[in-house]
């Protein structure tokens, strides 16, 4: 018979899988193998991308900083930028999306492993091709929304804004897999009983994300084909003198590029929607209403895109209809807020690191929101635009919205993902080092911003009157590098010798916490029913407010705990597969290959797109006519 | 904002004053704070800002408190009783719907005034100035007058100005912190912006930005902008006007040299000039933020003990590769407008777009190897040895100069007022 | 990949395979498209018409009825799950309230009283 | 061991689908929403843009250049309906295969049960058309070239060479797709269970159409 809750539970920190070695992870299809790919290189990007932080904040400690060169800090400043936002923060999410969303439906994998895998090592090797030129100085350099018509060939006829353009093309390729293979899982994986409306509020706002995935990514990918066929074929989009707008490139940007920032917020939102009941032992106040204001969030997000271009003279009537709609914005993420308040509200608070991090979101995206909505008002905005007020705003929101969520989530579901517990102590001194730290460097930017200071400069003088907000401004980044720094410790520490963790060490209400930590390879040995939004407190041991108190309601969970492999169980797992990778990578040659249609070197141009073409063709075939599965 | 009695207003100075306005107070601290009333169109940005602080702090307080006091008040404690299990509560959730949306309102309504004021057109006496952004300087046409400079502004107090906003290649951004607001220069398109310095600022200089990313000096495309009595605008204008007055060392210009002045002028130019007093910003009076702080290479030091001859500079620069690109007017060699205009060099304060001061040990080097002061400048380096940064040669002596004909070209352009 | 579907065997609702429409209404609309796309096409050649102001409303119209029938009936979103017509008609929205508003923010668009 | 089987007993061993609709076809539809904003936004483009070329040759109006020479208006009406109506054809040849496939074992008595019911035949006829349109397209491009118009003439041939070639691309997709399908056809004639994998591709091809039909008025016909 299954076990009971009633049984100790058992506890071993066995490895994911138990096949090691290379291979295994080349050719894993298994979800939680595929979000510890994307946590270790999302975790390197983070620091590679905060690196690039460092140095920026030391060019710019003092006035005339002769560090970097103005070449060399175009490209930190780009690349800090795209890195922290494609490589770092979205994979990051993605990580959770890997990891949480089969477990939190009750499903066994995603809706198409192998297609998942794809996912992750197009977004590697993307990563790398845009990541290595920047040690051979020729990195992209146009700043992260790479403004036409300073990117045309015209204007950068260098290789950097070719590895942009493709680089970010891959990327894109990465995200809209995943986003298809996310929405038909949340639409069809769910466990019995798992309607819409019980769903855990991660998985809720990831998959809300995917959408604003789905639909906001071509509009970018159109904007670069543009450019692309602009730089190598000679189309003339953006070419000034053939009479284009460069608005157009603004445009196609932005309609990408806000409800990209919802791409990047509401995945943390849907994490501390997850670790503020569970620390609060309170269900989460107004579910329903934090599931539509999500819905809202992502829905108005895609008519504000113009609230980028205030400066542009777009005229009144569009200043207006723009301003106004993104001031709307402000009521639903308002409600989020005031409902995570009200859910701590009355609670019986443990004030773990999971929970102060996701305390300091509400308490952080506030300061970036409010900026916000400063922004929004388009007289207002044209002394705030492009100056470090604007830096400050969206790294109030990115990193004390985001960030914040995301190492929430890091120290919920760390215990799930390796089988042992990070380290409290060390966890508390990274937030509050990080807490500290963060508002010493982004808090002085709203200054140095309204007093005049512009964004993406390399340099400044003397006498400005910004010396001692960027003077803080690049201590508290150094500050920043010894709270990361405290993390990575924690993390490669407790991976080893964190306390063992049982299935639920938070006593939290979702179904991921009935099964063992780390989570068997087949997730459930036997599939849950579902009878509530808060099914682990329906078990009578795990009811936050003692026996019996709740509906009575019967919880179609128990907890398992203990793990055997799928063969054991009988149960049909995903093959492991090398073909993703292989497709993968030979779609990246095929998309690197046009890198070289721009260099004179046509043959290798030619040889890597065909060959890649063919290759990718030949590997899509046969994965697609491989068998998903053993079968029993 | 101006400080009238309105109770809200005194809040919202009161809950934002400590250290805002106190940084607004003073602008020799704050040179190029965005909280000032020096123009109508900041006066009415301000009063934004001051709706959107207030509203701001109030949001952020009750934000905040409300965190703080949940968190202190329902910490864990051992052996308190299990939360109740409260699911929602929709009229609370209403609430904090409505109340927001309220907040909203108050901020909606003057923003779209504000919108609607600030975008009409300008007064049709305003003074029109076309801005023309290259990368990476600032030129700046007086249609009516028939001038071109750059870098330098000259607005009078009191009087509207227009700008007509265009560029000859990438997006820019044109942005004097006190004087109001950005707005783009954007290519194939054209902007416009206004606003009126207000006519109680003494004569001063702002320093101006751009504010859109352009390319390797964007950090280096500033400006200057003076805002002088309409009198002192006019005797510069009518300066301006003159073709270059070489031989007119020291401001004011003696009376000898500025009859030499409106003789070449009657020649060409657009209205014969007065003879006003030439008038330039007095370079005693520029305050520190004014003085660009930039450095150069001791490579690119001028020799001590390097004098230059303006006669010999005159000669030199009218068959250089200087007259390739720039114009002189009163110069017949040179008529180029690819690059600055150079007619009234001397009287300017700065050099490469605000980076230096415009001294001759700094416009040497400049002439030397722009290149190497200034990333991606397209004008090239003419020193003889010197390395393009950007081409990778080597300047030989052929259509090179050496030290002594750049320190002749520097003396010949400083006497440029 | 294929074997998800022999398993959605016990799920609740079938899909409605059965009520997808016989041959003939599928020619019948391969027919109403033909028509359509002819009354466009000599719209197009009709000076009288192709000049005057209802020759932009009538051809959006045309072709919207032609992109309807294909829709409904050769994507059979008509007889299929309710599910598929959100996930289309979702994102169409989006898309063409996109394109109208870039209309209007590129002047090809106004309103005009 | 022994506990692992008393799990086991519990396992369950099917693939459980919340709705029972097939992953495959709710990846597809949500790419379809994806491929909206796509073409949306190449659609969007060439309107804006429409009127604006420095150059000529336009879309439906003469150009004479400054050096006296003039270019015809570049847009083929007949041409292109030609091709519009061989597309909406192979949309119904493409609908009567997947009927042919899912009605398989329905008696067939009459010739014209037979040819109705002859999934081969209509997935051949659905990749013939559509390799029909892109010989279309092949002509219309050649053609336009000669005419003066290549994709860096000016902003209109940039925006109409990309947009109707992105179309284009998609047909070729549909093409090879088919092609697949009529191979597998061919060699194991497909069975009502293989329903879904004809309607997929057919999904697919029915959206390229209806995306041509709003390029077709939106490019073609709309001045
Ligand atoms: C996580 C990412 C994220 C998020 C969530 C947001 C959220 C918001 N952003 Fe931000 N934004 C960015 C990331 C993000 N932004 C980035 C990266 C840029 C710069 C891009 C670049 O130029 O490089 C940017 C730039 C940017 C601009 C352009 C500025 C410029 O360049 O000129 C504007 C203008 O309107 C803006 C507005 C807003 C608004 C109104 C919100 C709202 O969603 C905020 C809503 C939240 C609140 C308001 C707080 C909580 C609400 C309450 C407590 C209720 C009561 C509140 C009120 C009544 C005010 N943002
Ligand atoms: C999620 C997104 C994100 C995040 C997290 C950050 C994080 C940081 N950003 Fe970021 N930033 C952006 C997104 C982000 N930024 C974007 C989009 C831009 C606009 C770019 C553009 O204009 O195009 C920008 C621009 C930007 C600028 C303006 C540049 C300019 O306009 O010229 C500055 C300047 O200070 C800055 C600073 C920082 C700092 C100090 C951090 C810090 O928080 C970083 C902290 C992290 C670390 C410090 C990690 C390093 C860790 C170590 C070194 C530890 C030791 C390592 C081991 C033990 C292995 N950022
Ligand atoms: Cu010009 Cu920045
Ligand atoms: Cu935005």
């Amino acid at each position: 018979m299954a076990t009971t809750a009633a049984t100790a539970p058992a506890i071993h920190a066995t490895p994911v899988s138990k096949k090691g070695g290379v291979m295994s992870w080349l050719t894993t299809t298994d979800h939680k193998k595929i979000a510890v790919l994307y946590l270790y290189t999302a975790l390197f990007f983070f620091i590679f991308g905060g690196l690039e932080a460092v140095i920026i904040r030391a060019q710019l400690m003092l006035p005339n900083g002769e560090l970097v060169s103005a070449e060399l800090y175009n490209q930190l400043m780009t690349m800090h930028g795209t890195t922290m936002i494609f490589l770092a923060v979205m994979p990051l999410s993605a990580v959770f999306f890997n990891f949480l969303i089969p477990l939190q439906i009750g499903a066994r994998d995603v809706a198409f492993p192998r297609l998942n895998a794809f996912s992750y090592w197009v977004y590697l090797l993307g990563g790398i091709f845009i990541t290595v030129p920047i040690f051979f100085m020729v990195a992209p350099d146009g700043g992260w929304f790479a403004y036409a018509p300073l990117t045309t060939n015209q204007f950068s006829p260098g290789v950097n804004i070719d590895f942009w353009v493709l680089g970010i093309q891959i990327l894109g390729l990465s995200s809209l897999a995943a986003a298809f293979n996310f929405i038909t899982t949340v639409i069809n994986m769910r466990a019995p009983g798992m309607n819409m409306m019980r769903m855990p509020m991660f998985t809720w706002m990831a998959f809300v994300t995917q959408f604003l995935i789905a639909l906001a990514f071509p509009a970018i990918t159109i904007a670069l084909v543009f450019l692309q066929f602009d730089r190598f074929f000679g189309t003339t989009f953006y070419d000034i003198t053939a009479g284009a707008d460069p608005l157009l490139w603004q445009h196609l940007f932005w309609i990408f590029g806000h409800p990209e920032v919802y791409i990047l917020i509401l995945p943390a939102f849907g994490l501390i929607s997850e670790v503020i009941p569970t620390n609060a032992r309170k269900p989460l106040f107004g579910y329903p209403v934090m599931v539509y204001s999500g819905i809202l969030i992502a829905f108005l997000g895609f008519g504000v895109w113009a609230h980028h271009m205030f400066a542009v003279g777009m005229g009144p009537v569009a200043d207006t209809v723009f301003g106004l709609m993104t001031m709307l914005i402000a009521i639903p993420t308002g409600v989020k807020i005031f409902n995570w308040i009200a859910t701590l509200w009355g609670g019986n608070l443990r004030l773990n690191t999971a929970m102060l991090f996701a305390i300091g979101l509400p308490a952080l995206f506030t300061i970036g929101g409010i900026s916000g909505v400063m922004h929004s008002s388009p007289p207002a905005v044209m002394q705030q635009t492009d100056s470090y007020f604007i830096v400050a705003h969206f790294h109030y929101v990115l990193f004390g919205g985001s960030m914040m969520g995301i190492f929430a989530g890091l120290y919920h579901y760390f215990p799930k993902m390796f089988g042992r517990m990070l380290n409290e102590r060390l966890g508390k001194w990274h937030f509050w080092l990080n807490f500290i730290a963060m508002n010493l460097t982004f808090f002085p930017m709203h200054y140095s911003g309204m007093l005049g200071m512009p964004r993406r400069i390399y340099t400044y003088d003397a006498q400005q009157g910004w010396e001692t907000f960027n003077l803080l401004s690049s201590l508290g980044a150094f500050l920043l590098a010894i709270a990361t720094a405290v993390f990575v410790v924690n993390f490669f520490w407790s991976k080893r010798n964190g306390a063992l963790a049982p299935n639920d060490p938070w006593g939290a209400p979702t179904i991921e916490w009935s099964i063992p930590s780390p989570v068997p390879e087949y997730n459930f040995a036997k599939l849950p029913t579902i009878t509530s939004r808060y099914p682990m407190w329906d078990l009578p041991s795990k009811d936050p407010a003692g026996v019996g108190t709740r509906a009575g309601r019967e919880s179609g969970v128990v907890m398992e705990t203990e793990t055997f492999t799928a063969a054991e169980l009988g149960i049909p797992m995903p093959l492991p597969s090398i073909k993703p990778l292989l497709a993968a990578f030979s779609i990246v040659v095929l998309l690197s290959g046009m890198f070289f249609l721009s260099n004179d070197s046509k043959m290798l141009a030619l040889v890597l797109m065909i060959g890649g073409g063919i290759a990718t063709f030949g590997f899509i075939v046969s994965w697609l006519s491989s068998p998903l599965e053993e079968h029993h | 904002m101006s400080f009238n009695h309105r109770p809200r207003q005194f809040v919202a100075a009161a809950l934002s004053a400590g250290l805002v306005l106190a940084l607004a107070a003073c602008a020799q601290d704050y040179p190029n704070s965005t909280f000032n009333h020096h123009t109508e169109f900041n006066t009415a940005i301000d009063f934004l800002w001051d709706r959107l602080l207030f509203w701001g702090t109030i949001v952020f307080v009750v934000v905040e408190v409300a965190l703080i006091y949940t968190i202190i008040k329902f910490r864990h404690r051992e052996g308190a009783p299990a939360p109740k299990q409260v699911h929602g509560n929709t009229t609370l959730e209403i609430m904090w719907t409505v109340a927001p949306a309220l907040i909203l309102i108050l901020i909606a309504v003057p923003t779209v005034r504000t919108i609607f004021r600030t975008q009409a057109p300008a007064v049709p006496e305003a003074l029109q100035v076309e801005v023309i952004g290259h990368q990476w300087w600032w030129e700046f046409h007086y249609p009516e007058y028939g001038v071109r400079t750059a870098n330098e502004l000259y607005l009078p107090v009191g009087r509207t100005v227009n700008l007509t906003l265009v560029t000859k290649d990438v997006i820019h951004s044109f942005w004097v912190p006190q004087l109001g607001g950005k707005r783009d220069l954007i290519s194939n398109r054209t902007n416009y912006l206004w606003f009126t310095p207000d006519s109680s600022l003494e004569s001063t200089v702002w320093n101006g930005f751009c504010a859109e990313f352009c390319g390797p000096s964007h950090a280096n495309m500033k400006f200057r902008t003076y805002t002088v009595q309409p009198d002192e605008f006019e005797r510069w204008m009518s300066n301006q006007q003159s073709p270059a007055a070489f031989g007119a060392v020291t401001p004011p210009a003696p009376a000898a040299a500025e009859g030499e002045a409106v003789q070449v002028a009657a020649a060409d130019s657009v209205t014969p000039a007065a003879a006003l007093e030439p008038y330039w910003y007095p370079e005693e009076e520029l305050p520190a933020y004014a003085i660009p702080t930039g450095r150069i290479p001791a490579s690119l030091a001028m020799p001590d003990g390097l004098v230059g001859d303006p006669q010999r500079g005159l000669e030199i620069y009218s068959r250089s590769t200087c007259i390739g690109c720039h114009a002189i007017s009163g110069n017949p060699m040179s008529l180029a407008r690819i690059g600055p205009d150079l007619t009234h060099i001397g009287s300017r304060h700065t050099l490469g777009a605000g980076m230096f001061p415009n001294e001759p040990s700094f416009m040497f080097a400049w002439i030397k190897n722009s290149r190497a002061l200034k990333p991606g400048s397209l004008m090239l380096p003419v020193g003889i040895g010197q390395r393009d940064p950007i081409t990778g040669m080597v300047i030989g002596e052929r259509g090179g100069l050496n030290d002594q004909q750049i320190a002749d070209i520097v003396a010949y352009l400083q006497a440029l007022k | 990949m294929a074997d998800n579907v022999s398993h959605a065997a016990h799920a609740e609702a079938a899909p409605h395979e059965e009520h997808h429409p016989t041959w003939q209404t599928y020619v019948k609309i391969g027919v109403i498209l033909f028509i359509i796309t002819a009354i466009e096409v000599s719209a197009f050649f009709i000076p009288a018409w192709e000049t005057s102001r209802i020759y932009v409303p009538s051809m959006l119209f045309l072709s919207s009825l032609k992109f309807i029938a294909v829709v409904l009936f050769y994507m059979h979103l008509k007889y299929d799950h309710r599910l598929f017509r959100a996930l289309f008609t979702g994102p169409l929205i989006v898309a063409i309230i996109t394109i109208i508003s870039l209309l209007f923010l590129f002047d090809q668009l106004s309103i005009s009283f | 061991m022994s506990n692992a089987a008393a799990v086991a007993e519990h396992a369950t061993h099917h693939h459980h689908t919340s709705t029972g609709l097939d992953n495959r076809k709710i990846g597809l539809w949500a790419f379809i929403g994806s491929e909206c904003m796509l073409f949306g936004s190449l659609i969007a483009t060439y309107l804006s843009y429409k009127g604006k070329s420095l150059v000529g040759p336009f879309p439906h109006e003469a150009w004479t250049s400054p050096q006296g020479e003039t270019f015809p208006a570049i847009l083929d009406i007949p041409v292109t309906s030609a091709s519009t109506f061989v597309l909406l054809m192979s949309s119904l040849a493409m609908v009567l295969a997947h009927n042919a496939v899912v009605h398989r074992h329905k008696p067939k008595v009459t010739t014209t049960d037979r040819i109705i019911g002859n999934s081969s035949l209509w997935l051949g006829m659905t990749a013939l058309l559509g390799l029909a349109f892109l010989c279309f397209q092949a002509y219309e491009f050649t053609a336009f070239v000669h005419e003066g118009l290549s994709i860096g003439t000016n902003l209109f041939g940039s925006s109409f060479y990309t947009l109707t070639g992105f179309h284009g691309a998609h047909v070729a997709v549909g093409v090879l797709w088919l092609t697949a399908l009529l191979f597998i056809d061919r060699k194991r004639t497909l069975q009502p269970e293989d329903a879904t994998n004809v309607d997929l591709c057919a999904l697919y091809w029915h959206f390229v159409d209806v995306v041509w039909i709003a390029i077709f008025t939106l490019i073609y016909l709309i001045k």
